[in-house]
């Protein structure tokens, strides 16, 4: 079914901006805006910003999660606040009974039902629900990136409040919004999962926020390379 | 072209301008030369413009007199910009700088004229005038309103970038001066993260102009190391401008808003000049020490070619001595202390400088500006002695800049010995050292200041505390320090002594404001005004603090003070606003949408189509053929567990339990008033999946009402997920919406396989969607759910699979006349904050024999003594009359009309060719179909008449074709 | 120029004060707790109308130091229901007549309300309250981006602002007035009708026997009384509790703020009802600014830094060529929320006590009319009809008042 | 701007949270009680000036209904706590 053609909440914005767009899993994604090595670098020496709505979100809710986590990964679920990663997954925990699993578009299915076949296995009540097309996912890439988030939101960015692979929810642009670091090798990197209908003001929001420290956006093939 | 070298000295040492470039500025249509690091107020005063403003009440000239953005005498405007600091603007190039509040000219105000009359005018006197006759008041405040305000507002003012930023940091410095760096040191040492707010170009404080006491010795240049400090990030040019709690602190640097969580905070906001109140006190050419050394160090002009020096300390002698080593002459030094007092000072003078100790000044003297001043002395009763020179400096006392203390809520004391404001009990977390404390030489500023940035640190568990010896050693320093402030705030005299620049406040207004009553400090502000301008009390509460406690006998300390309130400093709408940021939620189909001719309409915070350029022709469409709408902002929340049917059946009014499988139901959900707070469909999806649909306006506040219910102790086994924007929904209705439907799924849609009221999962177009047949426009119709990245696709599909069969898109109003049609309310526009189920005419979902549920014991109320009020449909006699929604059910009565209900909704209907409505009637008459009731239209009483049930369709077979 | 102001040109001495200091006895008939301008209002017309002047006003501060000194003296009567119409209509009129009764200009100036409504929703409350109001003879209308265009130049009415404007409710006779000159009117007339005020006295307690009030306790200490009136807005739960009686009120702060002095431009006032923000200019030049009741309930009155950000931001959005202007001061109130956004008026469960309290945000604009009614009902024992629908039994009776659609959002 | 310890997320500004009321329980069995009890649960409020015990809504973070004992009059923040019998962050069992 190849013509099936899914698009993220920043398809408009992003053929405005005159994305090249192609097909991952479905998903008409933007491969670039301008040339990938002027992304590249402006990303490492600045910040970029780029839409990755088509990776998979998947939530989980109940009193079992190391279980499941065990189960499913053999791997001890992170503590509230802090994210870990695990095969084909990152596991981010919101609340001690509130669990999130981000993962690559093409990985949500078998994830999926790697995950409900454990819980399955497990008793008392867990509830998993796949979130991806429901949540908008903007990452802000760069060294800069702290100082943009810093203008939209009152949490403290600092390396040793906010370090990698952590989770905070709180608002940014006035909106509810999960925030994830997951650094691209030494490229401090920042992800935003929020209302999917919410996803065009963020980013116009956030590339206005970062206007004077030359925020651009990233295509998603710059974004692999870095 | 004004002489700008008129009042330019020489080269100083540390000024702050680059002589070797010059720009020009206007000022009232002349131009001016500034050098870059001028302000405003330097380049005006190098040219030797004394006059900059006039005064509010009585439009006396003002010039320059504090040249710290503290009086409100040197306010300009700027091109678009009014109410400008002229002191501590820079100038730039091409600026267009206008006085304000003056007519025809600066020189030459019109106004001026209110001076003759001020006999007329005492405090309060528009309280005692255009009284009578009442209807003339109208025309008085007209004229009123012509003279009052200052600077102008232009309509057409262009937007610019406004931005905010967050800041944390262990501990906050407030003021960049001795006592501040050497804090800010301090607390890095031991290892805190320290932000240093500092309002000027250079942070320094005083050191950067005021010459330091002999016993100063080096001094250290602590800027530098502060800058190069790793742990201490320095901010220049930027004011702190409030205080909140738990150290929640606001600032401003040029268009930027910075946003301050801090550990710790130390205020060393240091101390500004404290007026004298005298005859004329506020004549151009008196200017503060502080002015006069700014000027002079910063700016290297001559604050007046001939000096007259008042004081009351030490500092004023070295200020003489600066005024002589820069060229300006003194003619003479007047000092309220006996010689005894004052240390080694009088030798510094030029020999025809005279001395006067134990004297005071009398009045400033003068046209329009210092011509001399009446110099007399304090312990003899003898005619004033004139002295002649063009610059009246006044020295003699400091207010501690202590505003932000207030605001922290710091209590604070008036120190009898030291004339001064001084903080008494800090809050946690608050510290403050230097000049604001009470220090007054430099070495116990700079020990003040490490003392705190060590207890800063201490506070924050970085060190440990300092011995408390140390903090009685250094108060045992302080005290025996020098003092800077006289006791004394004003000399008697015979013409005006003005206490507020702001509001022209003489002290003989607050005299007779304190005999006719108002003698608590915060009724005098509010009589006389005082404190309630621009500077807002920098200028004037202090001293009249001291006159209100003269005139009523009491102490300064029983006086009190006015509350002080943020901001510190005024801070102008477009940094308070920052960039503008309005959420605003789009559905997956907005292009498509925005593309294919919808008007758009605002919907909370979502756009929806309201409709695509016809709505009569979309209601035809679908009633005849097939249409399609994006209802994707409705809620949509997801229950799992065992505990849903209990759950369900305690937030509902309806019943759960024995819902099937696959089957759907229409819910109302109440408070425990018995109002309705929303409405939706919900579906079994599996034996413990639910899935509940929200009004578009309810879906965020019903989610958070049912986590209220679950954490708060109603929790059973079940979660609740909002997955709201997970699907996009459409709603397909028609009558050939079947045929449409079945072109994109071979799944058996006959009723019998899916019935109305059902829910199934079918794949339309390659694509997983939920369907529900419902029924909210009367036709056959699928609401889809389908993923939202998928929604655009399957919307596609559908408009394709539907062109042979007439399909069309439909918007808000379409399905608003639909649904009218129908009679189906919309919960929020048919009900309102005290409508309850029943009285709504959805008895029939109310199942009051369940166990508990939300409003089960109101509506069992309800219930027994039957509705007061009801909704009931209604058409009008004449049948193309539509009354607009709101207008008022009325019956007429001896006493006049009688409100007996209102119109919530009202369409003309395209189907039925005739008016359709909602109201509220009293119960009896709602009752009965067919009778007759009165509109208020356009004064007029238009005749309704009561009609039960839907107007199409009545029996909803066209729901189960 | 009044006669006063010519005489006090010429003399030498001190005009008369407003009012003198006064023994404090240890009984009086009423004792009213709260030297506000409802407070001070009942004293007035206890006086005036029924001659009973054994009255004392304890303050705990000065006179005006709560609401009445601290709102921003928005005057008008465009409500939604009825009931709420026809009270505070009765309030205006005796406004318009204030400046000669106390020959002392209380500077009320009719300019004009509007409440901007930015959504078909919201037009439709307005449409609404305009045929309420003019049911009840009170001017008010509904008006297009045309005329308001006229009305207020300076409007934003483009489509430009996120929530564009469709429609107001044009209330020609609402207006603004000097509050603090209401407090200083009724306060001069009251003592000089006999009635004794006693600032810096605070109520520390309440006596009841057998259920009915006796007396209360203050600083300077204790007095008797016959009846006991509790008119102190944003503490009344606090003095309620000390006669055992429980309100349906809780306190939350309503902050203000105000800008430097502009030459006058904006000669309406202006509501908008899906921003929860409003702005008038004063006849000193400064725009007045406030917005909706803080976010959650406290007594304290420090305001905070969100509440200037928002407003500034909704301001903008309506006036885009403010940005420059600066905002010079901002201050905080404290307000009785009631659950249906309506007074609460008359007796109690205790016998003699009495209370007119739960003004939420709109209390200032019925200072006239409640001193009318409060002191009719002391005076007669009878609660008269104009306020009869403000009883604090209407809530056991399930019989709330619907202001809950026009006062949450208008001021 | 008062800080709130969300119990799951930690010390965050207010502005994050939706005031959700002083803490009012709901009669066990709503018809049992009489009219003057269900109108003080429904209607009438203690609004003390002092420490008082009330409800928070985490909005835009974690979404944890939880309870504040708060001084009305200084905005201080004594403490906060979940109220179902589960460890929160730092394991000690909050109970209500």
């Amino acid at each position: 079914m190849t013509e099936l053609y899914k698009q993220t909440p920043l398809h408009a914005i992003a053929a405005q901006a005159g994305a090249q767009f192609t097909d991952v899993d479905g998903w008409q994604l933007s491969q670039r805006f301008s040339a990938v090595e002027a992304e590249t670098a402006a990303a490492r020496a600045a910040v970029a910003l780029t839409d990755l709505s088509a990776n998979g979100k998947i939530t989980i809710e109940g009193h079992q999660l190391e279980a499941l986590t065990a189960a499913v990964w053999q791997a001890t679920a992170p503590a509230v606040g802090a994210g870990a990663a695990a095969d084909k997954a990152y596991l981010w925990r919101l609340r001690p009974d509130h669990l999130l699993v981000t993962t690559a578009p093409e990985d949500v299915v078998a994830t999926l039902t790697r995950l409900n076949r454990a819980a399955a296995a497990l008793d008392g009540l867990l509830t998993i629900t796949d979130l991806t097309h429901g949540r908008s996912e903007l990452w802000l890439v760069g060294p800069a990136s702290a100082e943009v988030l810093g203008r939209l939101c009152g949490l403290n960015f600092g390396p040793a409040a906010f370090p990698n692979l952590a989770v905070r929810q709180s608002s940014v642009a006035k909106t509810a919004q999960i925030i994830l670091r997951r650094d691209i090798g030494q490229t401090p990197a920042f992800a935003l999962l929020g209302a999917a209908s919410l996803g065009a003001y963020l980013w116009e929001t956030v590339m206005q926020a970062g206007q004077d420290v030359g925020l651009a956006p990233l295509g998603r093939q710059a974004v692999l390379g870095l | 072209m004004l002489n700008n070298a008129l009042y330019r000295l020489e080269p100083q040492a540390g000024e702050t301008i680059d002589r070797a470039q010059t720009f020009t500025f206007t000022f009232e249509g002349r131009a001016v030369i500034a050098h870059p690091g001028d302000t405003i107020a330097s380049a005006l005063a190098a040219a030797g413009v004394h006059v900059i403003s006039r005064s509010f009440k009585y439009h006396r000239p003002r010039g320059v007199m504090c040249m710290a953005g503290h009086c409100p005498n040197c306010l300009v405007q700027v091109g678009d910009e009014p109410n400008v600091r002229a002191c501590q603007t820079p100038a730039e190039p091409d600026m267009v700088v206008k006085p304000q509040n003056v007519w025809p000219s600066l020189k030459k105000d019109a106004m001026a004229f209110t001076g003759l009359f001020s006999r007329f005018m005492p405090v309060g006197f528009y309280y005692k005038t255009f009284i009578r006759p009442q209807a003339m008041w109208p025309l008085f405040e007209r004229i009123l309103r012509r003279i009052a305000g200052l600077g102008k507002v232009n309509p057409a003012t262009p937007p610019d970038r406004y931005d905010k930023q967050y800041l944390h940091t262990d501990v906050a410095v407030v003021g960049g001066g001795p006592a501040g760096l050497s804090a800010a040191l301090a607390a890095a040492e031991q290892g805190a993260t320290v932000s240093l707010f500092d309002e000027n170009p250079q942070p320094g404080g005083h050191w950067r102009y005021a010459l330091p006491a002999p016993d100063d010795g080096p001094l250290p240049d602590l800027a530098a190391q502060a800058e190069a400090h790793p742990g201490i990030t320095v901010y220049p040019e930027t004011t702190v401008l409030s205080c909140y709690e738990d150290n929640w602190l606001s600032a401003r640097r040029g268009n930027r808003l910075f946003k301050i969580r801090a550990g710790a905070v130390i205020f060393a906001t240091g101390a500004y000049d404290r007026p004298l109140i005298f005859d004329n006190d506020e004549l151009p050419g008196v200017r503060f020490g502080g002015a006069a050394q700014r000027l002079l160090r910063l700016y290297g002009v001559q604050p007046g070619k001939r000096a007259i020096v008042v004081t009351a300390n030490d500092g004023g002698w070295r200020i003489a001595a600066g005024l002589q080593a820069a060229g300006v002459s003194v003619v003479a030094v007047v000092d309220e202390r006996p010689e005894s007092e004052a240390g080694a000072v009088s030798h510094v003078l030029q020999a025809d400088a005279r001395v006067f100790w134990r004297h005071t000044i009398r009045a400033a003297r003068g046209a329009g500006a210092v011509e001399g001043a009446d110099i007399a002395p304090l312990d003899a009763q003898v005619r004033p002695q004139f002295i002649a020179g063009d610059l009246i400096v006044i020295n003699i006392g400091l207010t501690p800049a202590n505003g932000l203390l207030y605001q922290a809520q710091t209590k604070i004391s008036y120190n009898e010995d030291r004339a001064e404001f001084l903080p008494e009990t800090l809050p946690a977390g608050v510290f403050a050292a230097g000049r604001v404390a009470g220090s007054h030489a430099g070495a116990t500023e700079l020990a003040e200041g490490r003392l705190a940035g060590r207890q800063a640190a201490a506070f924050l568990g970085l060190a440990p505390a300092p011995p408390s010896a140390e903090i009685t050693a250094l108060a045992g320093q302080k005290a025996a320090g020098p003092k800077r402030s006289s006791a004394r705030v004003d000399v008697p005299g015979s013409q005006k002594r003005f206490v507020c620049f702001c509001e022209d406040v003489t002290d003989k207004d607050l005299e007779t404001a304190i005999a006719e009553g108002f003698d608590s400090i915060e009724l005098l502000k509010r009589y006389s005004t005082i404190s309630m301008g621009p500077c807002q009390g920098k200028m004037c509460a202090a001293n009249t603090i001291h006159l209100c406690a003269r005139h009523t006998g009491q102490s300064v300390a029983q006086t009190g003070t006015t509350t002080a309130r943020p901001p510190l400093a005024p801070v102008s709408l477009g940094v308070l606003a920052g960039q503008n940021m309005e959420p605003v939620k789009r559905t997956a189909l907005d292009a498509w949408h925005r593309a294919n001719g919808a008007g758009m309409m605002v919907a909370g915070l979502w756009m929806r189509p309201e409709h695509y350029g016809n709505p009569p022709a979309e209601v035809q469409a679908v009633r005849e053929r097939v249409g399609l709408i994006d209802v994707s902002t409705l809620g949509k929340l997801q229950l799992t567990g065992p505990g849903a049917p209990d759950f369900l059946d305690r937030i509902y009014v309806n019943k759960w339990q024995k819902l099937g499988v696959g089957r759907v139901r229409y819910g109302v959900m109440c408070n425990d008033e018995g109002v309705v707070m929303n409405d939706g469909v919900t579906a079994r999806l599996s034996e413990t999946t639910w899935y509940t649909t929200t009004t578009s306006s309810g879906a965020g506040a019903i989610f958070e009402w049912m986590q209220w219910w679950l954490q708060s102790g109603w929790g059973g086994e079940v979660h609740v997920t909002n997955i709201s924007e997970v699907n996009a929904a459409f709603n397909l209705a028609g009558p050939r919406a079947r045929a449409v439907l079945q072109k994109l799924t071979d799944a058996d849609l006959l009723n019998e396989a899916f019935p109305y009221m059902h829910v199934r999962h079918l794949t339309l177009a390659g694509v997983a969607c939920m369907v529900m047949r419902i029924g909210f426009t009367g036709e056959l119709s699928y609401e889809i759910h389908c993923p939202t990245g998928a929604a655009h696709y399957v919307w596609e599909r559908l408009l394709d699979a539907g062109r042979d069969f007439g399909i069309a898109p439909f918007g808000v109003e379409a399905q608003r006349i639909l649904r009218l049609e129908k009679a189906h309310i919309i919960v929020g526009q048919d009900t309102d904050a005290l409508s309850d189920p029943i009285s709504a005419d959805m008895a029939w979902a109310v199942k009051l024999d369940k166990a508990d549920f939300l409003g089960q014991r109101p509506l069992r109320q309800v219930a027994q003594d039957g509705p007061a009020q009801r909704l009931v449909g209604f058409t009008m006699a004449r049948p193309g009359l539509v009354p607009d929604e709101g207008l008022q059910i009325v019956r007429p009565t001896a006493a006049g009309p009688e409100i007996i209900g209102w119109v919530t909704s009202s369409r003309h209907s395209p189907t039925l060719n005739q008016t359709i409505g909602l109201c509220w009637l009293p119960a009896p008459l709602a009752g009965q179909p067919g009778a007759t009731f009165t509109i208020r239209m356009n004064g007029k009483l238009e005749e309704a008449r009561v009609h039960h049930g839907p107007f199409y369709d009545p029996q909803g077979d066209r729901l189960r074709i | 120029m009044s006669f006063k102001l010519i005489k006090q040109a010429f003399s030498s001495g001190q005009p008369p004060p407003m009012w003198k200091p006064q023994p404090l006895k240890d009984r009086y008939d009423v004792v009213i707790i709260g030297g506000g301008g409802h407070g001070l209002a009942t004293a007035y017309y206890l006086a005036r109308e029924h001659g009973i002047t054994d009255v004392a006003v304890l303050e705990k501060r000065y006179i005006g130091s709560g609401g009445s000194g601290r709102n921003t003296a928005i005057v008008r009567s465009n409500y939604l229901t009825p009931e709420g119409v026809r009270f505070y209509d009765e309030s205006v009129k005796l406004y318009g007549q204030m400046s000669e009764e106390f020959d002392f200009n209380v500077m009320f100036s009719r300019r004009g309300h509007l409440t901007l409504a930015h959504t078909d929703g919201a037009v439709r409350t307005m449409r609404r309250r305009a045929e309420v109001n003019r049911l009840q003879g009170v001017d008010s209308r509904l008006i297009w981006p045309d005329e308001l265009a006229r009305l207020c130049p300076p409007l934003d009415l483009s489509d430009h602002p996120r929530y564009p404007v469709q429609a107001a409710l044009y209330h020609p006779p609402g207006g603004i007035i000097r509050h603090d000159a209401v407090v200083w009117g009724y306060a001069r007339h009251a003592v000089r009708r006999g009635v004794h005020l006693h600032q810096l006295t605070e109520v520390t307690g309440i006596t009841v026997e057998k259920g009915k009030v006796t007396g209360v306790n203050t600083r300077r200490g204790r007095i008797k009384a016959g009846t006991v009136l509790n008119v102190t807005a944003g503490w009344a739960g606090v003095i309620a509790d000390m006669a055992g009686v429980k309100l349906p009120i809780a306190t939350s702060p309503l902050q203000a703020c105000v800008t430097e002095p502009l030459k006058p431009f904006l000669d309406v006032i202006i509501v908008s009802g899906s921003l929860h923000v409003y702005i008038s200019q004063s006849d000193r030049g400064e725009l007045v600014m406030g917005a909706a009741v803080d976010p959650f309930a406290s007594y304290s009155m420090r305001g905070s830094f969100s509440f200037i950000e928002g407003l500034a931001g909704h301001m903008l959005e309506l006036f885009p060529s403010l940005r420059h202007v600066r905002l010079m001061r901002q201050w905080a109130g404290l307000c009785d929320m009631t659950p249906d956004y309506s007074p609460i008026m008359g007796h109690t469960s205790v016998d003699g006590f009495l209370v007119d309290v739960g003004w939420g945000t709109y209390g200032f604009k019925a200072i006239p009319v409640s001193g009318k009614m409060m002191a009719q009902l002391i005076a007669t024992g009878q609660t008269p009809d104009l306020i009869r629908p403000f009883r604090l039994s209407r809530f056991e009776e399930h019989n709330l008042v619907g202001e809950k659609g026009a006062a949450s959002v208008g001021h | 701007m008062i800080l709130l310890n969300c119990p799951n997320c930690g010390p965050r500004n207010v502005q994050e949270f939706r005031f959700g009321g002083e803490h009012n329980p709901r009669p066990a069995a709503p018809l049992a009680v009489d009219n003057a009890e269900w109108t003080d649960y429904l209607f009438l409020k203690a609004n003390k000036l002092g420490v008082q015990k009330e409800w928070w809504y985490h909005r835009a973070g974690c979404r944890l209904w939880f309870l504040a004992e708060r001084h009305t009059q200084s905005n201080q923040v004594l403490k906060t706590y979940c109220w179902t019998a589960r460890p929160n962050r730092e394991g000690e069992t909050c109970v209500e």
